[in-house]
């Protein structure tokens, strides 16, 4: 397996480090190697483009630059954040198809001699890289212990599969690819229909009312479906779900205790790797009880599904099949 | 015009040729006795000497029969034709070179400045001060005059008019006999000429007529060259064996003795009657035996013919419709580039 | 004498070979859905894009053309089922002849439009004459020291009554 | 080398008169018509032009009249019209210079409308661009010969290839008119998606009872025979020619036995959820009926659900049928059919609604599709017509009807169903029938265009169905709080009003999806099958959409119906007729006039290379291994020339199409059309003023 350069982003270097930590630890057992791009700066995150977009998207375009100038052999730029992933392939999007763009950039990247040739990293999501480049079957080659009758609630938040420049995700919609990780790792996923909706973002700042409901929702819609946790691919999702659980549960007046797991936890314990090096422990809602379903109490066997929950009524009609993958 | 002495007047002239013809012709062996019995040679560099002033000094259409082989490369060529055809009653664009270019007209790929570059200046010449030939030069004693090169190679038809064309690199002695004979018979008066602008000493239909080999529909799923085959079937068709064989649009003519002996034609014999571009057939016929529908395998199957302008325009290029669109478009980009 | 002076824009002239049961079509609804394009794309209707002779294309850029395009139906859409094919397979080989022959790989493209598709054909014609334009003419004829060849007698390919090479 | 093309030689010194329409202000409006007319008397006479004039419309009995004049008077022998597109006016103008005496292959027409005027904006140029056609034109027309049209004779039988309404319309026009039809239909009966339906919009008549007396005369007609559960597999022959292979499924049921009495589907154990006619919310038995009024009467034993085939017991059927006449070893099996003619009848395929995931179908149990509420609301469908939640029990108290799901929606289809307007007035209607509920319409434009449409909208409306303008967003049953608390266990529908102009949230009992139309999903393959063309979505391309709608490129296939595009049910049937009448008119002039475009080797020239013998899909090029020499046989030659272009010797040509009328046309084209000499300020010397 070849290398990909690396973006971190602020984030795993503080928040989220629970997210580094077992990123690196999964990446080591598949043998896939990162290299952190030398000198990288802060993505732009949301503030920079709406006051000085020029200056913004330069910020930017320097972690490009940088990427391109490092890349001795990889060109898959990965980021592991989606705020910072989005910032980076539209940045680069923008300048392959304006040439104005491409200019001005390029004009601002050389007052430190340097310089940005568009396209020359393809930009992309860790998740992505898991699911399309090392592929579920060779993850699946390393769970040592199947998350048998873990119920988990797949989140992506709103920036991975949006605007999706260069349509990497079949179903925009509602991606899969998350669900299908989570199935590959042996755990059940619950119907969760709000895979792409709001975390809260800023709004937990700026209009905290509004935070907690957009969080109340995200949380009611997994425990609905019966989750016994949620995994995120997004720092910012992890943070806002995790941190003021507590809170929106205080304002509604709930008693929701939902876990929230990186994704590349839930694949760290899947292969059976120390939860300390995966940084479980680090989260506000703890763990410990969902994760005690696995490991301890299920036998690791490939387990029947779980039977519906309802009992069927003899004049109930029948219900469509789930769409399968690939039609159309 | 018949000579006092009963003979016709007969002349041969070489432009850029590599005398090969006229070799062919003298090739035609006892023959050439019959020949000298019946014309009188006024002209021929090739083998006799002889003045451009004594032909200009000859009335016009004087010459009953000239033969010209040879593409048109410089002045003297050029004026030297154009004198030819004055003073000519039948004049024959007589070999490749001359009806269709042949290989001096492959220079058309490249500009005169280039082919000089090359020859002056390439490896193999010790020229320090890199001289190259000047059509004036002033000595002591005066100034010298050489004939200047044109920026094209032409064929003879593209100079002058020419009454007849006889293909071949060179023309088949046989052919050869059999054309002197019939036009021989024409100037007695004992047969008709053949119609203005035929082409005489070859065949009405392509190189297949006349090879024996076997063969069967196509399909080409490589083109080789003939020392990648383990072994050559002695009995079967060579484009059938991915050997790139021009036969299939080359005129007959010539016995098909390359591929008989296993060589694939190379077209010497040029198109046949009422064709509009000769490379033309030959790449559309290649194309569409190849046995590929992918665009990628197309491709790999054509990368089994590395030089598809030497294939197809081998002799042909000089009287191609795009004759002269390389020399230029380069001569274009060294002048852009010129400081 | 039909040469623009080079104080005017230049103007490429584009012959496209057309099937009559797909591109031509589309050549049709292009009109009468109203979509523009270039007036310097031409048209000629053969039966299948499989009757383009090479020496078309080869006669319409000795006599004028600027580019050459052949359109035909997708792959797999034929309407004589599987001839688009050989088209494809003399077009991949004149294209390595033409750019060997010193014509730019621009000047010879290949459309793919169904009878459906009067935009994307008009579409594809807009973008080759951009491209084309952005090449300058071919004009290789009136190339200086090329042109010695205007001596030839009557037997140049062009009959004398019509005119020199436009564009 | 010389000019010598490899076409036939011209008869006579050539005298062409030219012809230019200004097709009202159609062409005349961006092209100056006159000076096209002075140039190409001036500037094409010495290529044999010797009258030129304009007309406002050539193809008016004037204009043509002024063309027979003109052939008669002047001794012309080619033609060369500048009008419209050769589609539109060829036979048009070919048919005058006929009935002048002229050989109707000696007038071409080139379209300087299509090709210059409508697509044009600079008059100059478009005129400098007619000028070039116009003399493409002459110097191709210049190379023309005198043709015969070939004549093919029309076998009487006609393929119909879908058992919906508009095949079974045009297979009864057609067997009416004393011909032979076969009727090829996939299901194991004839109806298609009408006999699925309730009530018809707008006049709400029962589908049933007008759908199945067709149904039955079709399967009873002396002169149909019907090909259900079976399918055309391959097509060769052309018009009036056609050989088809017809794949019989083993229905493992001997249908000379059967008498349709319906025990085996009684006693039948395998009960399984029918995706087809009951759209997946009702159950079939594994050996069923579709329905009741299926024609032929024959039930179908489905080996996918048959315990039989699945578990190697029960044979049920076999032990209870009183006529014996269950055969499971039965094998598929291959008819050659002889036809003259085709009619794609294949009809269309409802959107998935799972693809728009924001809608939650398959997800939400409540949301239905169109086609779910159809089987729904008819008293012979699963719920008995009832109209009832996914629990089969509780009646909704209110109903949210979507439309445009899949169309008109660029993430799907970017087309207009056609049909979904009034199919979800039609469903409002019928729940406000059969249910005191509140119905909401959710549409983004109403398009009630046909005869009855609108005033039924009037009726719906003041029925109380409720109008929401805006495309809906998104169904949920995640509710926002606290204001939703209440509407736990109902489905929201969130929408912008866009007359009211702000987001709404409808909290409701039920959605039904109105689903659009798409081509079946093997439309491409069915086209290719047949060598009809279909456009990017799969609907099949008439030959002209407004002037020849039922027939398609190829000669004797035509169309009808929905395999068309969106459409109603009358105008399927129109179509189906329209089709009929078509076919039928051919079969009686018992042949037909093909255009003679083939390919013929001149032997003495053909080096017997073989270079061609491979390239011909029709197998027209025979070689005759005697002679050493290729040949052609023109009742398979279909006239493409790609041999034409691929013989290395020259020796192949190719009538309509030759290398001299081609190059010809190049010339013409490429010829100079602003240069000094053809001024059209001056006064042409051989114009003839209008």
């Amino acid at each position: 397996m070849s290398g990909y350069l690396y973006y971190p982003g602020c984030s795993l270097a503080g928040s989220a480090r629970a997210y580094a930590e077992s990123l690196t630890a999964v990446l080591d057992t598949l043998g896939v190697r990162l290299r952190e791009i030398d000198d990288w700066n802060c993505c732009g995150a949301t503030e920079y483009l709406t006051l000085s977009p020029l200056a913004g998207y330069a910020l930017i375009g320097r972690n490009l630059a940088l990427a391109e100038s490092q890349r001795n052999g990889s060109d898959t730029l990965v980021a592991p954040c989606s705020a910072c992933y989005v910032n980076l392939a539209k940045t680069d999007r923008y300048m392959r198809e304006s040439p104005v763009m491409r200019e001005q950039l390029n004009g601002a990247l050389a007052a430190d001699g340097m310089h940005y040739t568009p396209g020359a990293v393809a930009v992309r999501h860790l998740l992505e890289v898991l699911v399309e480049d090392i592929g579920l079957e060779e993850l699946e080659r390393h769970v040592t212990r199947p998350l048998t009758g873990l119920r988990v609630a797949p989140y992506l938040g709103c920036l991975v599969s949006r605007p999706d420049y260069d349509r990497r995700w079949a179903r925009r919609e509602q991606p899969l690819e998350l669900d299908r990780l989570v199935a590959a790792l042996g755990a059940e996923v619950v119907d969760f229909p709000l895979r792409t909706a709001c975390c809260g973002g800023h709004m937990t700042q700026i209009s905290p009312d509004t935070g907690f409901e957009l969080i109340r929702r995200l949380v009611e819609a997994a425990d609905r479906g019966g989750a016994d946790l949620l995994v995120t691919v997004c720092p910012m999702c992890q943070m806002n779900l995790d941190a003021y659980q507590g809170e929106m549960n205080h304002h509604f007046g709930t008693d929701y205790r939902l876990p929230i797991l990186f994704f590349t936890q839930l694949i760290g314990l899947a292969f059976n790797l120390d939860a300390s090096t995966l940084g479980i422990g680090s989260e506000v809602v703890s763990a410990r009880d969902a994760l005690a379903r696995i490991g301890v109490e299920v036998p690791t066997v490939e387990g029947e599904p779980a039977p519906p929950r309802r009992a069927k009524r003899s004049q109930e009609l029948p219900m469509p099949a789930p769409l399968a993958e690939g039609d159309r | 015009m018949t000579a006092a002495n009963g003979k016709h007047r007969f002349a041969m002239y070489w432009a850029a040729s590599c005398g090969g013809c006229d070799i062919a012709v003298l090739n035609l062996h006892e023959a050439i006795l019959d020949f000298a019995e019946r014309f009188d040679i006024v002209f021929w560099p090739a083998v006799m000497d002889a003045k451009y002033r004594d032909v200009e000094a000859m009335p016009d259409g004087s010459i009953d029969l000239t033969l010209v082989s040879g593409s048109i490369r410089n002045a003297e060529n050029a004026e030297i034709v154009r004198l030819l055809r004055r003073k000519s009653a039948i004049l024959v664009a007589f070999g490749s070179c001359a009806t269709e270019g042949c290989i001096p007209g492959l220079a058309n790929l490249g500009t005169t400045a280039g082919l000089l570059d090359v020859v002056f200046d390439g490896p193999g010449t010790d020229n320090p001060d890199h001289l190259r030939p000047a059509s004036r030069v002033a000595v002591p004693e005066g100034e010298l005059h050489l004939p200047a090169m044109e920026p094209l190679v032409r064929t003879l038809d593209q100079v002058v008019e020419v009454d007849y064309r006889m293909p071949g690199c060179p023309p088949e002695s046989e052919r050869i006999a059999e054309v002197v004979g019939l036009l021989t018979a024409a100037l007695d008066g004992k047969a008709g000429l053949p119609p203005r602008g035929s082409v005489v000493g070859a065949g009405h239909s392509t190189v297949c007529d006349e090879c024996q080999r076997d063969r069967s529909a196509k399909r080409i799923s490589e083109f080789r060259r003939i020392q990648q085959l383990p072994a050559l079937d002695p009995g079967l068709c060579l484009l059938e064996q991915g050997l790139p064989c021009n036969g299939s649009a080359t005129r007959d003519g010539c016995g098909a003795k390359c591929p008989l002996a296993g060589a694939p034609c190379i077209g010497c014999y040029g198109p046949a009657d009422g064709v509009v571009e000769f490379g033309a057939r030959l790449l559309s016929a290649f194309a569409s035996v190849v046995d590929a529908s992918e665009p990628e395998e197309i491709d790999r199957i054509l990368d089994g013919l590395p030089d598809p302008v030497g294939q197809f325009y081998r002799f042909s290029l000089a009287g191609s419709l795009l004759r002269g669109a390389r020399a230029a478009r380069t001569a274009t980009a060294t002048r852009e580039s010129a400081p | 004498m039909s040469i623009a002076p080079s104080t005017s824009p230049f103007e490429p002239v584009v012959l496209a070979f057309t099937c009559n049961w797909c591109s031509y079509r589309a050549a049709d609804l292009a009109g009468t859905a109203r979509i523009k394009y270039p007036p310097s794309v031409r048209l000629i209707r053969l039966m299948c894009s499989g009757r383009l002779d090479p020496a078309f294309v080869l006669r319409a850029f000795a006599s004028g053309a600027d580019a050459v395009v052949m359109t035909g139906c997708w792959p797999a859409d034929c309407h004589y089922r599987i001839q688009n094919v050989k088209a494809l397979r003399r077009f991949e080989l004149l294209h390595r002849v033409l750019v060997d022959l010193g014509i730019e790989p621009e000047r010879f493209q290949r459309v793919y439009a169904s009878a459906a598709e009067g935009q994307q054909l008009a579409a594809a014609f807009t973008r080759i004459v951009d491209e084309v334009r952005s090449l300058g003419p071919l004009a290789w004829g009136r190339q200086p020291g090329i042109a010695a060849e205007s001596e030839a007698p009557a037997d140049e390919p062009s009959t004398p009554a019509l005119e020199g090479v436009p564009g | 080398m010389t000019r010598a093309g490899r076409g036939a030689a011209a008869p006579a010194e050539p005298r062409v008169g030219v012809y230019v329409c200004h097709c009202g202000t159609n062409i005349a409006g961006m092209v100056d018509v006159e000076a096209v007319r002075d140039w190409a008397a001036e500037r094409l006479g010495p290529h044999g032009v010797v009258v030129a004039r304009d007309y406002p419309f050539m193809c008016s009995s004037l204009g043509q009249e002024l063309i027979e004049q003109d052939v008669r008077e002047q001794g012309l022998n080619r033609v060369v019209v500048a009008a419209c597109s050769p589609h539109m006016h060829e036979k048009t103008f070919r048919g005058a210079c006929e009935r002048a005496g002229l050989n109707p292959y000696l007038c071409e027409l080139v379209s300087i409308r299509e090709q210059a005027s409508w697509v044009h904006t600079d008059r100059d140029a478009a005129t400098a661009k007619s000028k070039a056609i116009v003399a493409g034109g002459v110097l191709r027309v210049r190379e023309h010969a005198p043709l015969e049209p070939l004549r093919v004779p029309i076998n009487e039988a006609t393929l119909v290839v879908g058992g919906g309404i508009a095949g079974i319309t045009a297979a009864l026009e057609i067997a009416d008119a004393g011909f032979p039809v076969h009727l090829v239909e996939r299901q194991p009966s004839i109806g298609g998606h009408m006999a699925q339906f309730d009530k018809t919009f707008p006049t709400l008549d029962c589908a049933a009872c007008i759908l199945t007396p067709r149904m039955v005369t079709a399967g009873t007609h002396p002169n149909i025979t019907l090909h259900t559960w079976s399918e055309v597999t391959e097509v060769s022959g052309y018009v009036g020619n056609f050989t088809v292979k017809v794949l019989h499924r083993p229905r493992y049921v001997d249908t000379d036995l059967c008498t349709g009495c319906g025990i085996c589907e009684e006693k039948c154990p395998a009960r399984v959820v029918d995706p087809v006619f009951e759209a997946g919310i009702g159950y079939r038995k594994a050996v069923y009926r579709p329905f009741p009024q299926a024609v032929p009467k024959f039930p179908v034993l489905d080996p996918e659900s048959c315990i039989f085939f699945q578990r190697g017991t029960c044979k049920a059927c076999e032990k209870l049928c009183p006529t014996h006449a269950i055969r499971l070893d039965q094998q598929p099996e291959e008819v050659t059919l002889q036809v003259g003619n085709i009619v794609l009848a294949t009809g269309f395929e409802s959107f998935d609604a799972r693809r728009v995931e924001p809608y939650g179908y398959g997800r939400l149990a409540n949301v239905f599709t169109s086609l779910e509420f159809e089987r729904m609301s008819n008293a012979s469908g699963p719920t008995g017509g009832r109209i009832v939640l996914r629990d089969g029990v509780t009646q909704p108290q209110t109903v949210g009807i979507v439309h445009c799901v899949g169309s008109r929606d660029r993430n799907f289809n970017a087309y207009c169903s056609a049909i979904c307007c009034m199919q979800s007035m039609k469903f409002a209607h019928l729940v406000r029938e059969h249910t005191d509920a509140t119905v909401y319409e959710f549409y983004i434009d109403i398009r009630a265009a046909g005869k009855g449409f609108d005033e039924f909208y009037q009726r719906v409306q003041d029925e109380g169905t409720i109008f929401v303008r805006g495309r809906v967003a998104e169904v949920t049953d995640v509710l926002h709080l606290p204001e939703e608390a209440k509407h736990d266990g109902q489905l929201i529908i969130q929408v912008e009003d866009t007359l009211v102009g702000r987001q709404r949230r409808i909290p409701v009992d039920m959605v039904i999806l109105s689903v659009g139309l798409e081509p079946q999903p093997d439309a491409e393959e069915v086209a290719r099958r047949f060598g009809i063309t279909c456009s990017s979505e799969g609907w099949v391309i008439e030959r002209h959409p407004k002037l020849d709608p039922v027939a398609t490129m190829t000669e004797g296939v035509f169309a009808a119906g929905c395999a068309l595009g969106p459409r109603d049910i009358p105008t399927s049937v129109a179509t189906g007729s329209a089709a009929a009448a078509r076919i039928i008119g051919r079969i009686q002039q018992r042949e037909m006039a093909l255009e003679p475009i083939r390919a013929t080797v001149d032997t003495e020239r053909c080096s017997g290379c073989r270079i061609c013998n491979d390239l011909c899909p029709y197998s027209a090029i025979e070689f005759d291994e005697a002679r050493a020499v290729a040949e052609v046989n023109p009742a398979l030659c279909q006239g493409c020339g790609v041999c034409v272009a691929a013989c290395p010797a020259g020796a192949i040509s190719g009538t309509g199409f030759s290398d001299a009328q081609i190059l010809g046309q190049i010339e013409g084209i490429l010829m100079s059309t602003n240069g000094t000499g053809g001024s059209p300020a001056t006064e042409p010397e051989r114009a003839v003023p209008a």
